[in-house]
């Protein structure tokens, strides 16, 4: 016979504002197999679980039904609870009252009947639960980042410096990612390389760290500890250890006509190029597009050039496969196309260029060598607008309807070094709202207004358009209630971030999931914000959210703490929900193994008795616990019935749409 | 048609006398003329009560899951339709493949004894088979039809053919069937909502829950049926209630959806005549629409429908094509 | 009329929800006749969400107004002060003895280049 | 067409899969965006786990409506368990209405765990589209009803 | 005696069925079953076996015993049986009725099965002989003469004409009250069931031989070694036990209602592999074993404890409706004794 113990949590005001707990706890001590119903009003405080604890000693309670908020919020706390108290971890069940019932409904009658049968519903539950306990598997010590710019480089420095493996892998020919690019940064104004460079070198140099850049994930498979992923090395056509980076190839190359797109496409590069000077690992690439040997076999004049015959053509694209513990999400971001903003005739006029092409134009190792003049006619330019907000917190379809977060600081940036260095500049700033929430943020921008004088204007740009030579920007003064229009010479778009493009396929790779805008999803805002909700998968960066640099650094470690966390374990426990084969009811058809995700399903001849001393060799279904993720697809292809689920088994399932359904 | 039994029956004597099998899964004759009944032939005397005529309709298949495991070889004949379920079974791993012998026979469709009777055929003295018409000799009178007005329901749209196998007896080409196969699906299909529902419970009330078509079908061939086991949540012996019908006939078909050959046995065999083919058929007929052709038992390899995806699958809300 | 019952239909007609207005200012920083309005689009939208219909159904803004809808057009949070104008006007020139323009008086104000078009869209706006 | 009783309030059951829909009705909570309380949730790792038996279970115990919520179509976080789901749901629906059973009584929708608001409105408008429908007549179990 | 004109049956049923519930063959998704009179219903008197027999009105498939309402911790006994309102049956033949003795001596033994008593009590059967016996017909191998069963009221269709006779107190006063029906004076009756009596003699199955079919033979019987050939082809479903007269096998069921436990009993089949599982064991193994069950009871030890009485009337239904054609004729002609050929 199960004793039952029922406790029903008011969560403060959060559930017993709308939920009669008492009523709840006095109604479920009634249900058969209940032998103690409480309530408090924070379950799980030191003291809501003391109580529980205490209960199930003095009762000696088989299982626990916990009435309280989501089970993704505090099964793991209550199972704790439970296991503290000598009671199998499995043993207990959450009846959601407070996101699906107090939080959701605003009539107490209807809400404190709702969270009964919810009770009731995990009290049937709990009646067909069998106590689990998890296998293990091992952890492989190696850690996978995806992504090299400054997310990636510091989830990897810190996990190599706990002392595990680190395989950044990166598309592009060297790391440093966007932070590269940028000149100086907010709010301390240090120069970007100056901070990032030495990272990049350390990573270089790090024993523990293999850079593995101008590299795709091609696939990913196995769970938590035990991915198995293949990465695609791409073909570079020079020779990674021979290669010495002295750039004598990139002086030699007749086809220069290439897009820059370090500089953002500001000026070209030749076909053979390292990305900049500074790039990580300082190794020439080939753009197959563009060279003249590989696109029609004729040249061949940067093989003849280098001293160390590291150029080679027939290079292909390599297969690496690896085995990873860990993989660190750090994907990144780009700005957003603007094709869908032709207001500001970003792709009518090139004197109109987004924030990212400014600091390319501004950065000493830039196209105009740190030269801010203006892209059409390479003038210094006397007037610039900024706009901010250029596809940020657009809900009509066009742009993205977040917050980009890092505009703001990094146009009272630029609009400061503008007015620092070329104090005759007049500079314009059309903002909707300034945010400056940030250590030393809010006193950067005033800075900005009040030390630079840095023309700030409340209202948003209409349009503009070219008269006389000019950029007239034509906008609201919301302040003074008037339409302005400023000639500009120069007009800077503060564009929309948005994730790396490459992420979706990521996601879909390591099962992680991802939000409407492309982000991927923590496990938990607060609780779990730097990982994915599937083990062993993790976030770093703006892949997660938009984020200014000291905040992805701040993550990108926290992450990393998490993996070595990881890592640090020799064995896991395995997810004790698994699929199990009712060896007796199973004919061995295979349909399970057919839609298992993880290969979890093998089949074994095994021996049966038939009675009388007569024995059968039949095929039976075997579940490898280790692998099995607990998904359940192969139960419901079982047509015998033979394939269950620990922890969501038939029966369960059963039992709470029969509660549910009782009226 | 006459000359396939003799075939047949030298056929399984020879490979009885070589030592090739040891026994011989057939149709056996009965005591009215059309009963025949699947029987298993030890022994050339054995083999006297062998028959394969226009009434050998029974699917033999599923009896392999207990011969191909006995000791020797088991020759079997294997109708066109019978064949498809041969391989699903193979594919699913109930029929130990080796020890089977198979042998392919031309079969032009099998009679219907509900159809003789309403013609007012109680006995059967003989029958003379062509690939179009059948002459029945009963009580010393000859009655003549044209197929199409006594074959098997699933017979008359069987657009099955010979797989591959041992051997093959097969004397003529086979005939086309003249109608549709998915015609009556495609009529319910056209029904409003109320109409199917008016159908479909006339027919489901009648079920007695006997388990004829569930035991007859090979497809169906767990060791316990979650109908049998109680620990499933769903098993019960008789239809308490209407819904028990629903539930009954729904899950059955839904477990063999993408396995379910289109043998017809499970109608052939339903005493109270319910078209339980239909609810088969209309899977078959969505899964041939939505994720492309699909004969299940066409080989014993390939991953049935409801084991296999596509990402750009069709939405739930979109499947209902254009029934009303 | 009740002002409340005034404004609700106000924003019922213009199907538009002025609280997703972020304040921007970008449809006064496109409008075209912003110069002719004594209240200005984004005050539209400020005006009927505070509703304060009052100060709109006397604004000369209704008229003013092109309706061209850059403003429609370019507000990045899908409000519409165009359709607010459009049905606060609706709520003028609804009342009796409140047309705008007569039709006897038209032929006075042609000349060749007013497009037909214009004339349409001027009875639309003006007239019941 | 039968005639509904001015109080109706339909039975919904819904299965939500544990990564996208189960923590999508969790935001919606959070977000206290409300739906029906005739809405029951049942908790399952994915929405390849739904047996169409439990479908059926629940229209026999007198649920007027079932609708199956998992992740969308390859944000699964078993990667495929959804696309599974998608091709039984569809046939058993399709089977349902096949059988003249009222095809508004099932539904399955995609829901992630980013959208609160999406889950709420999709609950509200199925439980509008139950009760117009009415008590669950062609799959119910009198046996279950008193 | 009494008649009416065939053409006219129909009002026969309207006036019955307005005293009393009338039950009667009906044709209704291409298949003929008992069910109950209402207009319009297609009546069809030409099948000889409906599907499912007559059996079901007093042992219907499933029935409702007790009921258990659960509330909190208390539970609540309630009785669920139905109480049985007067019925007619209409059509009965001389293989259903003689089923009905069967039966009776299985229920109506002590302890009485009182679903059953209450049923059969309420009960007026009309039974109607058999014009045309088919071929799979085979009661006078049992005895029973398909041209006069009794009943409460037998009917015979002579010349287009049904005749009706009294046989019982309850037959009578029901006859009575029936005003659409005119006395028959002189009828042909005896001819036509002597004519029915040779029909009966000349079927194939008519004199089958069942010597050996007794007790003292039950071992012999029970080791023959033609059960496995016999029983090679048997799927195990209930189709010979369901449609079957005289099978009176049933389980006990519980089905877990909203509100408690309604205890119910329905037809169980012996051919079914679970039907004598255990606790500890299940007996019958192979479908040999349950295959020879339901034969060696019909055929030998229901008859071994009733007097001689056979377990089987001869209906043919199984003959008909086996899925794969096995059958108790074959099982008597194999084992019953000589010249069963």
């Amino acid at each position: 016979m199960q004793r039952i113990g029922v406790f029903v949590c008011w969560c403060g005001s959060n559930i017993a504002s709308t939920v009669d707990v008492k009523k709840v706890a006095e109604v479920l001590k009634a249900e058969p197999g209940v032998v103690i119903s409480e309530n408090y009003q924070y379950m799980c405080s030191e003291n809501g679980q003391a109580l529980i604890r205490n209960a199930i000693k003095e009762h000696s309670l088989t299982g626990i039904v916990v009435c309280s908020c989501s089970p993704r919020m505090h099964e793991a706390t209550f199972r704790r609870t439970a296991e503290s108290a000598g009671l199998n971890p499995y043993m207990v069940e959450i009846a959601n009252i407070r996101e699906q019932c107090s939080w959701i409904h605003k009539d107490m009658e209807e809400a404190t009947e709702k969270a009964i049968i919810l009770g009731r519903s995990a009290i049937a539950k709990l009646k067909l639960n069998a106590p689990l306990t998890s296998g293990e598997s091992a952890v492989v010590k190696r850690a996978l980042v995806i992504g090299g710019g400054i997310a990636g480089i510091q989830s990897a420095l810190d996990i190599a410096e706990a002392g595990f493996e680190v395989d950044i892998v990166e598309t592009s020919p060297t790391i440093g990612g966007n932070m590269a690019k940028l000149d100086k940064t907010f709010p301390t104004l240090d120069c970007a390389a100056c901070i990032l460079t030495p990272k990049m070198v350390d990573c270089a140099q790090n024993e523990k760290i293999d850079i593995l850049t101008y590299s795709e994930v091609e696939s990913v498979k196995g769970f938590v500890g035990n991915f198995k992923v293949q990465i695609r090395k791409k073909a570079r056509f020079v020779d990674e250890k021979k290669c010495t980076g002295c750039g004598e190839c990139m002086q030699k190359c007749p086809s220069k006509k290439g897009l820059n797109d370090f500089n953002m496409g500001l000026n070209t590069r030749p076909a053979i190029y390292i990305p900049f000077a500074q790039a990580i690992p300082n190794v020439a690439v080939i753009d197959p597009e563009q060279c003249l040997k590989l696109k029609n076999g004729k040249c061949g004049l940067c093989a003849m050039k280098c001293n160390v015959n590291a150029i080679d053509y027939t290079q292909k694209d390599e297969i690496i496969e690896r085995e990873y513990g860990a993989i660190v999400v750090a994907t990144g971001y780009k700005p957003i196309s603007l094709e869908n903003f032709n207001e500001y005739g970003y792709s009518q006029y090139k004197d109109v260029v987004t924030s990212l092409e400014l600091e390319r134009l501004m950065n000493a190792a830039g196209p105009s060598e740190g030269h801010l003049v203006r892209p059409s006619d390479h003038k210094e330019p006397k007037v610039i607008t900024f706009i901010q907000c250029v596809g940020s917190r657009d809900t009509s379809g066009c742009g993205k309807p977040y917050c980009s977060k890092i505009c703001c600081m990094y146009t009272a940036k630029h609009a400061m070094l503008i007015r620092e260095k070329y104090p005759d500049t007049e500079v314009h700033v059309f903002y909707i709202d300034v945010r400056t929430p940030g250590k030393n943020y809010d006193e950067f921008f005033r800075r900005a207004v009040e030390q630079y004088g840095v023309d700030y204007v409340k209202g948003m740009v209409g349009k503009v358009y070219e008269e006389n030579g000019k950029l007239m920007v034509q906008g609201a003064d919301l302040i003074n209630n008037e339409q302005v229009v400023i000639p500009s010479d120069l007009v800077v778009l503060a564009a929309a971030i948005e994730p790396s493009p490459t992420v979706r396929k990521i996601a879909t790779m390591v099962t992680a999931s991802i939000d409407t805008n492309n982000f991927l999803t923590e496990a938990h805002a607060k609780l779990r914000p730097v990982e994915s909700p599937t083990a062993g998968i993790f976030l770093s960066g703006v892949c997660q959210g938009p984020k200014d640099i000291p905040e992805t650094v701040s993550q990108a470690s926290a992450c990393a703490a998490k993996v070595i966390g990881l890592l640090a374990k020799d064995k896991l426990k395995c997810n004790a929900s698994v699929a199990h084969s009712d060896e007796t009811l199973c004919s061995g058809c295979s349909v399970c193994a057919n839609v298992c995700p993880y290969g979890a399903i093998t089949y074994v001849d095994k021996e049966f008795r038939l009675g009388g001393g007569k024995t059968e060799l039949r095929r039976v279904a075997s579940v490898n616990p280790a692998v099995c993720q607990g998904c359940g697809a192969c139960t419901v292809t079982c047509p015998s019935g033979a394939m269950d689920l620990k922890g969501f088994t038939t029966g369960q399932i059963m039992a709470e749409v029969d509660a549910i359904c009782k009226r | 048609m006459q000359k396939l039994n003799e075939l047949a029956l030298e056929k399984a004597k020879t490979l009885l006398a070589n030592g090739t099998v040891a026994r011989v899964l057939g149709w056996k004759k009965g005591e009215l003329g059309y009963d025949l009944e699947p029987a298993v032939f030890y022994s050339e005397s054995d083999l006297e009560g062998f028959i394969y005529n226009a009434f050998s309709g029974a699917n033999l298949s599923k009896y392999l899951i207990e011969e191909s495991k006995k000791e020797g070889k088991v020759l079997v004949f294997l109708k066109p339709c019978d064949s498809y379920s041969f391989n699903q079974l193979v594919k699913e791993h109930r029929i130990v493949k080796e020890n089977v012998y198979t042998v392919g026979i031309e079969c032009q469709g099998k009679l219907d004894v509900k159809k003789l009777k309403e013609k007012g055929i109680e006995i059967v003295d003989g029958v003379i088979e062509n690939v179009d018409d059948v002459t029945v000799i009963s009580l010393g009178k000859e009655y003549n039809f044209v197929k199409e007005e006594v074959l098997l329901g699933k017979c008359s749209v069987c657009e099955k053919h010979l797989l591959s196998y041992d051997e093959v007896i097969s004397l003529h080409d086979k005939r086309t069937p003249k109608l549709d196969r998915f015609e009556i699906v495609k009529k319910l299909e056209a029904m409003t909502a109320d109409e199917r529902y008016a159908f479909w419970k006339g027919e489901l009330s009648k079920c007695i829950r006997c388990n004829a078509c569930r035991n007859v079908c090979p497809a169906c061939n767990c060791l316990k049926c979650v109908f049998d086991n109680d620990a499933s949540g769903i098993a019960s012996k008789a239809n308490s209630d209407s819904f028990e019908e629903k539930l009954f006939h729904i899950i059955r078909a839904f477990h063999v959806a993408g396995r379910c050959t289109d043998c017809g046995e499970c109608s052939r065999v339903c005493p109270q005549a319910i078209p339980l083919h239909l609810l088969n058929r209309k899977f078959i007929s969505d899964i041939n629409r939505l994720y492309g052709e699909f004969q299940a038992g066409e080989d014993d390899v390939t991953k049935g429908p409801l084991t296999a995806y596509t990402t750009g699958d069709a939405e739930p809300s979109e499947v209902f094509g254009g029934n009303k | 009329m009740d002002k409340l019952e005034q404004v609700k239909l106000v924003k019922e007609r213009s199907g538009t929800d002025a609280r997703k207005c972020m304040k921007c200012g970008k449809c006064s920083g496109r409008c075209p006749a912003y110069n002719e309005m004594d209240v200005k689009p984004h005050q539209f939208v400020s005006y009927i969400e505070k509703g304060d219909i009052d100060k709109l159904l006397n604004s000369k803004s209704l008229y003013t107004c092109l309706s061209c809808f850059a403003c429609v057009e370019r507000c990045p949070r899908g409000v519409a002060p165009a359709n607010v104008i459009e049905a606060v006007r609706q709520e003028v020139i609804r009342v009796q003895g409140e047309n705008k323009i007569q039709a006897e008086k038209v032929p006075e104000m042609i000349d060749e280049t007013i497009p037909q078009q214009l004339l349409v869209s001027m009875f639309r706006k003006l007239n019941k | 067409m039968q005639e509904i009783k001015k109080d109706y309030k339909p039975l919904i059951v819904a299965f939500c899969c544990n990564w996208c829909s189960y923590a999508g009705a969790d935001l919606a909570g959070s977000s206290r965006l409300s739906y029906p309380a005739e809405v029951k949730i049942i908790r399952v790792p994915c929405s390849c786990r739904v047996n169409p038996t439990f479908i059926l279970k629940a229209f026999q115990r007198g649920a007027d409506g079932v609708i199956i919520c998992g992740c969308h179509p390859g944000d699964c976080h078993y990667t495929s368990g959804n696309y599974f789901a998608r091709r039984r749901m569809s046939l058993l629906f399709s089977m349902l209405d096949y059988l003249g059973i009222e095809r508004e009584r099932t539904r399955v929708e995609w829901v992630s765990a980013a959208e609160g608001a999406k889950f709420s409105a999709v609950m509200n408008d199925f439980a509008k589209t139950v009760t117009e429908l009415g008590e669950n007549k062609r799959l119910e179990d009198l046996r279950c009803k008193n | 005696m009494k008649k009416i004109s065939c053409e006219n049956l129909s009002k026969l049923y309207s006036e019955i069925a307005s005293l009393q519930e009338l039950y009667l063959p009906v044709k209704e998704s291409g298949v003929t079953n008992y069910k109950k009179y209402e207009n319009g219903a297609e009546v069809d008197i030409k099948t000889l076996k409906t599907v499912k027999s007559a059996k079901d009105f007093f042992f219907p498939q499933t029935e409702d015993m007790m009921e258990f309402k659960v509330n909190g911790k208390n539970i609540e006994i309630n009785d669920a049986r139905k109480v049985a309102n007067p019925f007619v049956i209409f059509g009965v033949r001389a293989c259903d009725l003689k089923s009905f003795d069967i039966l009776d001596k299985v229920f109506l033994q002590e302890p009485v099965d009182t679903m059953y008593k209450a049923k059969r009590e309420a009960s007026t059967i009309i039974t109607l002989a058999c014009n045309n016996p088919e071929q799979t017909c085979f009661c006078k191998t049992f005895g029973i003469d398909a041209s006069n069963p009794a009943g409460d009221i037998s009917a015979i269709i002579v010349n287009g004409e049904m005749l009706f006779e009294a046989k019982t107190e309850k037959g009578a006063e029901l006859l009575n009250k029936l005003t659409c029906l005119e006395d028959a004076g002189d009828t042909d009756a005896d001819a036509e069931r002597a004519e029915i009596v040779k029909k009966s003699e000349n079927l194939p199955f008519a004199n089958l031989n069942l010597d050996e079919f007794k007790g003292e033979n039950l071992m012999k019987l029970f080791d023959r070694p033609e059960w496995a050939e016999l029983s090679k082809a048997c799927l195990g479903c209930g189709t010979c036990t369901f449609v079957c007269p005289t099978c009176q096998c049933f389980d006990i069921r519980d089905f877990i209602t909203n509100e408690g436990v309604r205890r119910f009993r329905c037809w169980d089949s012996c051919m079914y592999s679970e039907f004598t599982k255990m606790a500890a064991e299940n007996p019958r193994k192979t479908q040999l074993q349950r295959y020879r069950q339901r034969f060696m009871h019909k055929l030998v030890y229901f008859p071994q404890n009733n007097d001689g009485v056979y377990g089987c009337v001869g209906c043919g239904r199984c003959v008909q409706k086996c899925p794969q054609n096995l059958n108790i004729i074959k099982v008597i002609k194999k084992l019953g004794g000589k010249n069963n050929d």
